[in-house]
C-alpha cells in the first residue's frame, strides 16, 4: 500500500467512525439535545405512572390512578411563583381545554396541573393560582403532592427535571404529557403549539380505547 | 518526554472527581475549560505516543488530515447540547468523555497540526470559528433549555463566552491575513 | 559575525537618539508633568495623614476626602502614568533608533489630550464637585466634567498606544527576521495592556456620563465596579510591568553584567500581558451578586501572576549572583558585598525588588478568598499598596529618573547628585516602612480604610488605633522630604547639573546567547490569548449581573 | 541552570495549585466562603419591600438571630442593638444609596453592601462586649461617623 492509500483508508475509517458515533449518540440523527431524547424515547416505550397521591386545591387526597380511573389525563407540571415559562403553559393549557368537546371532558379526558414546590403550593395558594386559568378544580385540578419520593419518581418516570435555582426559583423543562387510559404515558406534546395540541388529544379521544 | 509527564499530570488532576466536579458544575467551564484541558493533556501525552510509536503516526496520519478529521469530529461530537448532558448523567458517557478528549483528539492534534499545511489550519481555524458562532446563535437565541442539566442563564453564558472565543478566533485569522507571517519564522 | 551585527546594534540607536532632540522633548515634557503630579500629591498625601491622626483640621473648602480623590487621581493615574510615557518612550526612542515623526506627533497630542483631562478632573475636585475618590464608585456621582477629563486621560493614553504600535509595526517591517530590541519589546506589552485595560473603564465611563447627565436614569452598580477593576487593577500591573522592564534590561548594565536569557524574559512580559486584565475581581470577593465559584475562579486568575513574578525574581537573583561573583565575590553571599550599593541607579531598583517580597506577600493575602475578608477595606491595604506602588515601582522610577533625566537633558549625574539620590532613597525607604509597617497593623486591628479622622464616639477599639495613625502622619512627613529631594533632583539634572553625555545603560546579553526566539514577536497571537483569558474571567459574571441585575440606582451626591 | 530554572517554576506553580486547594477546601468544604449573596431589590424602594420594611433583630431559633439591617448615609438601621453571649447572629443588610461597607471590629465580619443587591453574613458572638459597627467605604462627606455597637451580654 503506498502511502497515500494507507492515509486515504485511515481517513475513510475515521470518518466512518465519527458517522456511527454521530448515529449511535443522537439516535439517528434525531434527538441533538436531551429533552429530544427524552421525548422520543417516552414516546417509544410508553413507560406506566409510578403510584402518586396528590392534594388539591380543595384539600381533597386522592390517588393519580384513581382520578385518571379509565380516563385520559391531560397533564403539566409546573410551580404558581414561576414567573416564566409556568404561566405560558397554563394559560395554554386553558386554551386545549376549550378546544376538546364539552362532552368529552370529565368523562373520558381530565386536566391536572402538578406542582413540583410542594412546601409553596398549599391548598390555598393553589385555590387562588387555579382561578387565574379558569381551572373549575373539578375536570381540571391543580394539585400538590406531599411525598417527595413519589413525586421525584413521578418526575423521574417522564423526564421531568426541575433543579432549583439560587433566587428561591426553580429551572425545569415544560411539555404536556397524555397519560392513556391504562395509565401509561401515551404522548409529549409542545406546551407551545396550542391547536397541535388540540388537534392530537381529539384524535385519540376519536379513536377511543388504547 | 518531560512534557508527557506534565501531561499526565494534568490528566490525572482532571480526573480527580471533586476537580471533575467543580469544573462540570458550570456549563461554560466543563464545555469551554474542562474539555479544552482534557484536549491539552492529550497534546502533552501525545509527545510519549509519537515517541512509542513513530511509525504508526507516519504510516496511518502521514499528511495529518486522518488525524485532524478525527479531532474534528470528537471535538464537534463534544459540542452536541445532548453529549454534554449525558456525560452528567451516565457514567459511560463521562467516561468515554475522558478517554475521546485526550487521547483521540488530544493526542491527534499533536500529532496532525505540524503537518497540516497553512491552508490545512486555516480550514480548521474557520471550522472551529463557524462552529463556535453558530453555537453562539443557537444558545443566545434560544428561549428554552437545550441542557436540562443546566440553567437557562449558563445557556446563555456559555452562547456569549462561544461567541467571545469565536470573535477572537476570527481576529487571529484576520492578523493572519494582514500581517506577514513568514517574519516569525 | 552575530557579535559584530549586536554592536552596531546596540550603538547605532544611542546615536540616532542624539540625532533626535525632539523625542527627548517629548520625554522630558512627560517627565516635568510627573514630578509635578508628584510634588502636589506629595503634599496632599502629607495634609491628608495629618487629618487622619487627628492632628490637623482641614478647612471646610478642601476636606478630606477632596484631598484623599486628589491624592488617588494625582498619584495613582497621573503621576505613575506620565512617567511611564516619557521613561517608555525614551527606550523605545532608544532602542529603535528614533521615533517616527508622526509617533512624535501623536505623542504631543496625547500629552495636550491628558493635560486637559487633568485640568477637567482636578477642578471638579478643587470645586467640590468629585469627592467621589479615584474608584468613583456609582451611584456616587461626580460632576459630569470629571468623567469627561477621565475620557480625555484615556483617549491621551491611547494616542500613545497608537504611537507605540505604528512605531514597532513600522520597525518590524524594515528588519525582517530580527527580533526586537528588549525594551522596544517591553513598551509594546506595556502599551498592548494599557489598551485592552483601558477598554473596560471606558465603557464604564461612558454610560456613567448621560446618567450624570439626567439622560439615563440609572446604572447598574455591580457591572460598573467589575469594570472599574478591570482597569485598576490591569493599571497596578502595568506600573510593575514598567519597572521590571527597567530590573531585567538596565539594572544589569549599571552593576557590569549582563542581562538574563532573553527568551525567558519575554515569556514572562508575554505571561504578564496575557493573563493580567482579570486579576481585578480580588477587589470584589466580598461583594454580594458574584457567586462562590466565580470567585474561587478569579482567586485562582489573580493568583496566577505569582508564576511570572517568581520567574522574574529568579532570574534577577541570577544575574545578581553571577555578576557578583565575576567581580571576584566569594562564599555563599560574598557576592552581595560586590554589586554597587553607592551607586543610586542600582540601590534604588534593588531595594524596590526587595520589597516586592513583603509586598507580593500582602499580595496573596488580599488575593486569597477567606483572608481578604479580615482585611478588606481596611488601612492594611493601604499599607500594601503604598509598598507595592510606592516602593517596587515608585523607587524603581526614582532610580531610573538619575540616568534617564541627565541622558535626555544632555547633563551627567555629578557624585553630589548621587549622593542626594542615595539620601532620598534611604528617607524614602524608612518612610514607607514606617507608614506602611503600621498601616499593615493599624489594619488587622480593624482601622478602615479612606475615612477621615474618627473616634467613632470614643469606641475603645477606634481609640486603640491611634497611636498608629500618628506613625503614619511621622512616616508621611519622612515622605514628602523624600518627595521635595527627589523633584529637586529631577529638575537639577533637567536644569542644571553639569553638560556632558550619559550612557544609556540598557543591558547587552551574554556572549554565547542565542538570539531572541522569533515566535515570541508575534503581537496578533499574544492579543487573541488576552481576549480569550479575559472572556474566560468575564463573560460568565458579566451576563450572570446584566440578566439578574436589580433595578439600577440614581445619580446620588453625599457629600 | 536549565534544571534550575525548570525546578524553580515547577515549586512555584506547586505552591500555587496547593494554596488554591485550600482556599477551595475552605470555601466549598468548610463553608468559610466570603459573603456572596445574590438576592436582589429595588435601591429605590428598600422602605416598601419585605423584610426590610421592618429592620430589627429577630429571634429566628435556639440562640439564633436575625438582624434586618438597612444602611444609608450616614446610619445604621437599626443601631444601638443587643443579642445575647453565644449568639448565631445572621445579618441581612441593603443599603438604600450609595454602596457600603459593613464592619464589626475584632471579628471576621466584613462585607460590602452595594444598591440593589441583599447581602448576608453570619457571626457568632461568643465573648460578650459592645462591639463597633462601623462602615468601610467611603460614602459621602460625614462617612466617619457612620457607626453603631452591636452589645453582646
Amino acid at each position: 500500500m503506498s502511502i497515500h492509500q494507507r492515509t486515504l483508508l485511515s481517513l475513510v475509517v475515521i470518518i466512518l467512525f465519527g458517522g456511527v458515533l454521530f448515529y449511535l449518540s443522537t439516535d439517528g440523527f434525531r434527538a441533538f439535545t436531551s429533552e429530544s431524547a427524552r421525548t422520543l424515547d417516552l414516546m417509544e416505550n410508553n413507560p406506566p405512572l409510578p403510584p402518586v397521591t396528590l392534594q388539591d386545591s380543595e384539600f381533597r387526597t386522592f390517588d393519580l390512578d384513581e382520578f385518571s380511573e379509565d380516563k385520559y389525563v391531560f397533564m403539566t407540571f409546573m410551580y404558581t411563583n414561576c414567573a416564566t415559562v409556568c404561566p405560558q403553559m397554563e394559560m395554554n393549557m386553558a386554551e386545549v381545554y376549550e378546544l376538546i368537546p364539552p362532552e368529552s371532558i370529565g368523562k373520558d379526558i381530565v386536566f391536572l396541573s402538578i406542582s413540583f414546590d410542594p412546601t409553596r403550593d398549599d391548598p390555598e395558594t393553589l385555590a387562588k393560582y387555579r382561578t387565574y386559568y379558569g381551572s373549575d378544580g373539578e375536570t381540571w385540578r391543580m394539585a400538590r403532592a406531599q411525598d417527595q419520593e413519589e413525586l421525584d419518581s413521578l418526575l423521574h418516570t417522564l423526564g421531568v427535571i426541575v433543579i432549583p435555582d439560587e433566587y428561591g426559583n426553580f429551572q425545569h423543562n415544560a411539555a404536556f404529557y397524555l397519560v392513556g387510559k391504562t395509565g401509561r404515558l401515551l404522548d409529549v406534546l409542545d406546551f407551545t403549539e396550542i391547536e397541535e395540541a388540540a388537534a392530537a388529544v381529539n384524535a385519540v379521544l376519536a379513536k377511543g380505547g388504547e | 518526554m518531560k512534557q508527557a509527564v506534565y501531561g499526565l499530570l494534568l490528566y490525572l488532576f482532571l480526573l480527580l472527581p471533586p476537580v471533575a466536579d467543580l469544573l462540570e458544575s458550570i456549563m461554560i467551564v466543563h464545555m469551554h475549560m474542562q474539555m479544552p484541558l482534557l484536549v491539552a493533556a492529550g497534546f502533552l501525552m501525545g509527545r510519549f505516543l509519537q515517541n512509542k510509536f513513530p511509525l504508526f503516526f507516519e504510516k496511518w496520519n502521514h499528511n495529518g488530515v486522518p488525524g485532524i478529521v478525527l479531532f474534528v469530529i470528537i471535538w464537534s461530537y463534544w459540542m452536541i447540547p445532548r453529549a454534554m448532558d449525558e456525560a452528567l448523567t451516565f457514567q459511560t458517557v463521562e467516561w468515554f468523555k475522558f478517554f475521546s478528549l485526550p487521547f483521540l483528539a488530544g493526542v491527534s492534534l499533536r500529532d496532525s497540526w505540524k503537518k497540516l499545511t497553512n491552508a490545512g489550519k486555516n480550514s480548521v481555524l474557520i471550522y472551529a470559528a463557524a462552529m463556535l458562532l453558530f453555537m453562539a446563535f443557537l444558545y443566545i437565541g434560544a428561549d428554552e433549555q437545550i441542557c436540562n442539566n443546566y440553567l437557562e442563564i449558563e445557556q446563555q453564558t456559555l452562547g456569549w463566552g462561544s461567541l467571545a472565543i469565536g470573535v477572537c478566533i476570527v481576529i487571529y485569522l484576520l492578523q493572519l491575513l494582514f500581517i506577514d507571517q513568514s517574519e516569525f519564522r | 559575525m552575530a557579535h559584530a551585527l549586536k554592536e552596531v546594534f546596540y550603538e547605532k540607536p544611542k546615536q540616532a537618539l542624539g540625532a533626535h532632540p525632539e523625542d527627548a522633548r517629548v520625554s522630558l515634557s512627560y517627565l516635568s508633568i510627573a514630578f509635578i503630579a508628584l510634588f502636589i500629591g506629595g503634599v496632599l498625601g502629607l495634609l491628608q495623614g495629618l487629618e487622619r491622626a487627628g492632628l490637623m483640621q482641614l478647612p471646610p473648602w478642601l476636606n478630606y476626602y477632596q484631598v484623599l480623590t486628589a491624592h488617588g487621581i494625582l498619584l495613582v493615574i497621573v503621576f505613575t502614568t506620565t512617567f511611564t510615557i516619557g521613561y517608555q518612550f525614551a527606550n523605545l526612542s532608544h532602542s529603535l533608533g528614533g521615533l517616527l515623526p508622526k509617533v512624535r506627533k501623536l505623542a504631543w497630542t496625547g500629552l495636550v489630550l491628558m493635560v486637559i483631562g487633568v485640568a477637567l478632573v482636578t477642578t471638579t475636585i478643587v470645586m467640590g464637585d468629585a469627592s467621589v475618590l479615584y474608584t468613583f464608585y456609582p451611584p456616587l456621582a461626580a460632576s459630569p466634567f470629571f468623567y469627561i477629563g477621565l475620557v480625555f486621560l484615556v483617549l491621551g493614553i491611547w494616542a500613545c498606544c497608537f504611537g507605540v504600535f505604528i512605531n514597532y509595526r513600522h520597525w518590524r517591517k524594515n528588519h525582517p527576521g530580527e527580533p526586537a530590541p528588549l525594551l522596544a519589546f517591553f513598551a509594546m506589552g506595556v502599551f498592548t495592556l494599557w489598551f485592552f485595560a483601558s477598554l473596560g473603564v471606558t465603557v464604564e465611563v461612558l454610560t456613567l456620563i448621560p446618567w450624570t447627565l439626567g439622560w439615563k436614569e440609572t446604572v447598574n452598580v455591580l457591572v460598573a465596579r467589575t469594570l472599574f477593576w478591570s482597569f485598576g487593577h490591569t493599571l497596578v500591573n502595568i506600573w510593575y510591568l514598567v519597572a521590571t522592564s527597567a530590573w531585567y534590561a538596565i539594572v544589569p548594565k549599571i552593576i557590569g553584567g549582563k542581562h538574563f536569557n532573553e527568551k525567558l524574559i519575554r515569556l514572562v512580559v508575554i505571561l504578564l500581558v496575557v493573563l493580567n486584565i482579570p486579576g481585578g475581581f480580588h477587589h470584589q470577593i466580598i461583594d454580594p451578586g458574584i457567586s462562590l465559584s466565580i470567585k474561587f475562579l478569579h482567586v485562582f486568575m489573580s493568583l496566577s501572576i505569582a508564576v511570572p513574578s517568581l520567574m522574574t525574581a529568579f532570574a534577577m537573583f541570577h544575574v545578581f549572583e553571577r555578576t557578583g561573583r565575576q567581580k571576584g565575590g566569594r562564599g555563599l553571599l560574598g557576592w552581595l558585598k560586590k554589586l554597587p550599593w553607592g551607586d543610586v541607579r542600582f540601590l534604588a531598583p534593588m531595594i524596590a525588588m526587595i520589597s516586592f517580597i513583603p509586598g507580593g506577600a500582602g499580595g496573596i493575602i488580599n488575593g486569597s478568598n477567606q483572608l481578604n475578608q479580615v482585611i478588606h477595606n481596611t488601612m492594611w491595604v493601604v499599607g500594601h499598596f503604598h509598598i507595592t506602588v510606592g516602593v517596587s515601582v515608585v523607587l524603581t522610577f526614582f532610580g531610573i529618573c538619575y540616568w534617564l533625566v541627565p541622558y535626555l537633558s544632555k547633563r551627567t549625574l555629578t557624585k553630589k547628585m548621587n549622593k542626594v539620590g542615595v539620601i532620598q532613597t534611604i528617607i524614602w525607604t524608612v518612610g514607607m516602612a514606617i507608614m506602611a509597617g503600621s498601616m499593615h497593623i493599624a489594619g488587622l486591628l480593624g482601622d478602615p480604610r479612606r475615612t477621615s479622622y474618627t473616634t467613632y464616639k470614643d469606641h475603645p477599639d477606634a481609640l486603640s488605633w491611634i497611636p498608629y495613625e500618628y506613625i503614619f502622619a511621622a512616616g508621611a512627613t519622612l515622605l514628602l522630604v523624600g518627595v521635595i529631594i527627589q523633584v529637586y533632583a529631577v529638575f537639577h539634572m533637567m536644569f542644571l547639573s553639569p553638560k556632558g553625555v550619559t550612557e544609556f545603560p540598557a543591558a547587552e546579553p551574554v556572549a554565547d546567547a542565542a538570539p531572541a526566539p522569533l515566535w515570541t514577536e508575534r503581537w496578533g497571537l499574544w492579543v487573541v490569548l488576552l481576549l480569550m483569558v479575559v472572556a474566560m474571567a468575564y463573560v460568565v459574571p458579566i451576563v450572570d449581573m446584566i440578566v439578574h441585575a436589580p433595578p439600577g440606582s440614581p445619580p446620588i451626591r453625599t457629600w | 541552570m536549565h534544571r534550575l530554572e525548570e525546578t524553580w517554576l515547577t515549586v512555584s506553580a506547586g505552591i500555587l495549585i496547593i494554596f488554591m486547594f485550600i482556599v477551595g477546601y475552605q470555601t466549598f468544604a468548610m463553608g468559610m466562603g466570603p459573603p456572596s449573596n445574590k438576592e436582589t431589590i429595588d435601591p429605590q424602594k428598600v422602605e416598601e419591600t419585605a423584610p426590610f420594611d421592618h429592620p430589627g433583630v429577630f429571634k429566628v431559633g435556639e440562640n439564633k438571630y436575625e438582624v434586618v439591617m438597612t444602611m444609608e448615609a450616614f446610619s445604621f438601621n437599626p443601631d444601638d442593638i443587643t443579642v445575647p453571649k453565644g449568639a448565631e447572629v445572621e445579618f441581612v443588610l441593603t443599603t438604600k444609596d450609595v454602596v457600603h461597607g459593613f464592619q464589626v471590629a475584632g471579628t471576621n465580619i466584613n462585607a460590602m453592601v452595594t444598591p440593589g443587591h441583599i447581602q448576608r453574613i453570619s457571626q457568632t458572638f461568643d465573648e460578650p462586649g459592645e462591639y463597633l459597627i462601623l462602615c468601610n467605604e467611603y460614602c459621602g462627606v460625614a462617612h466617619q461617623l457612620m457607626s453603631t455597637t452591636i452589645t453582646v451580654n
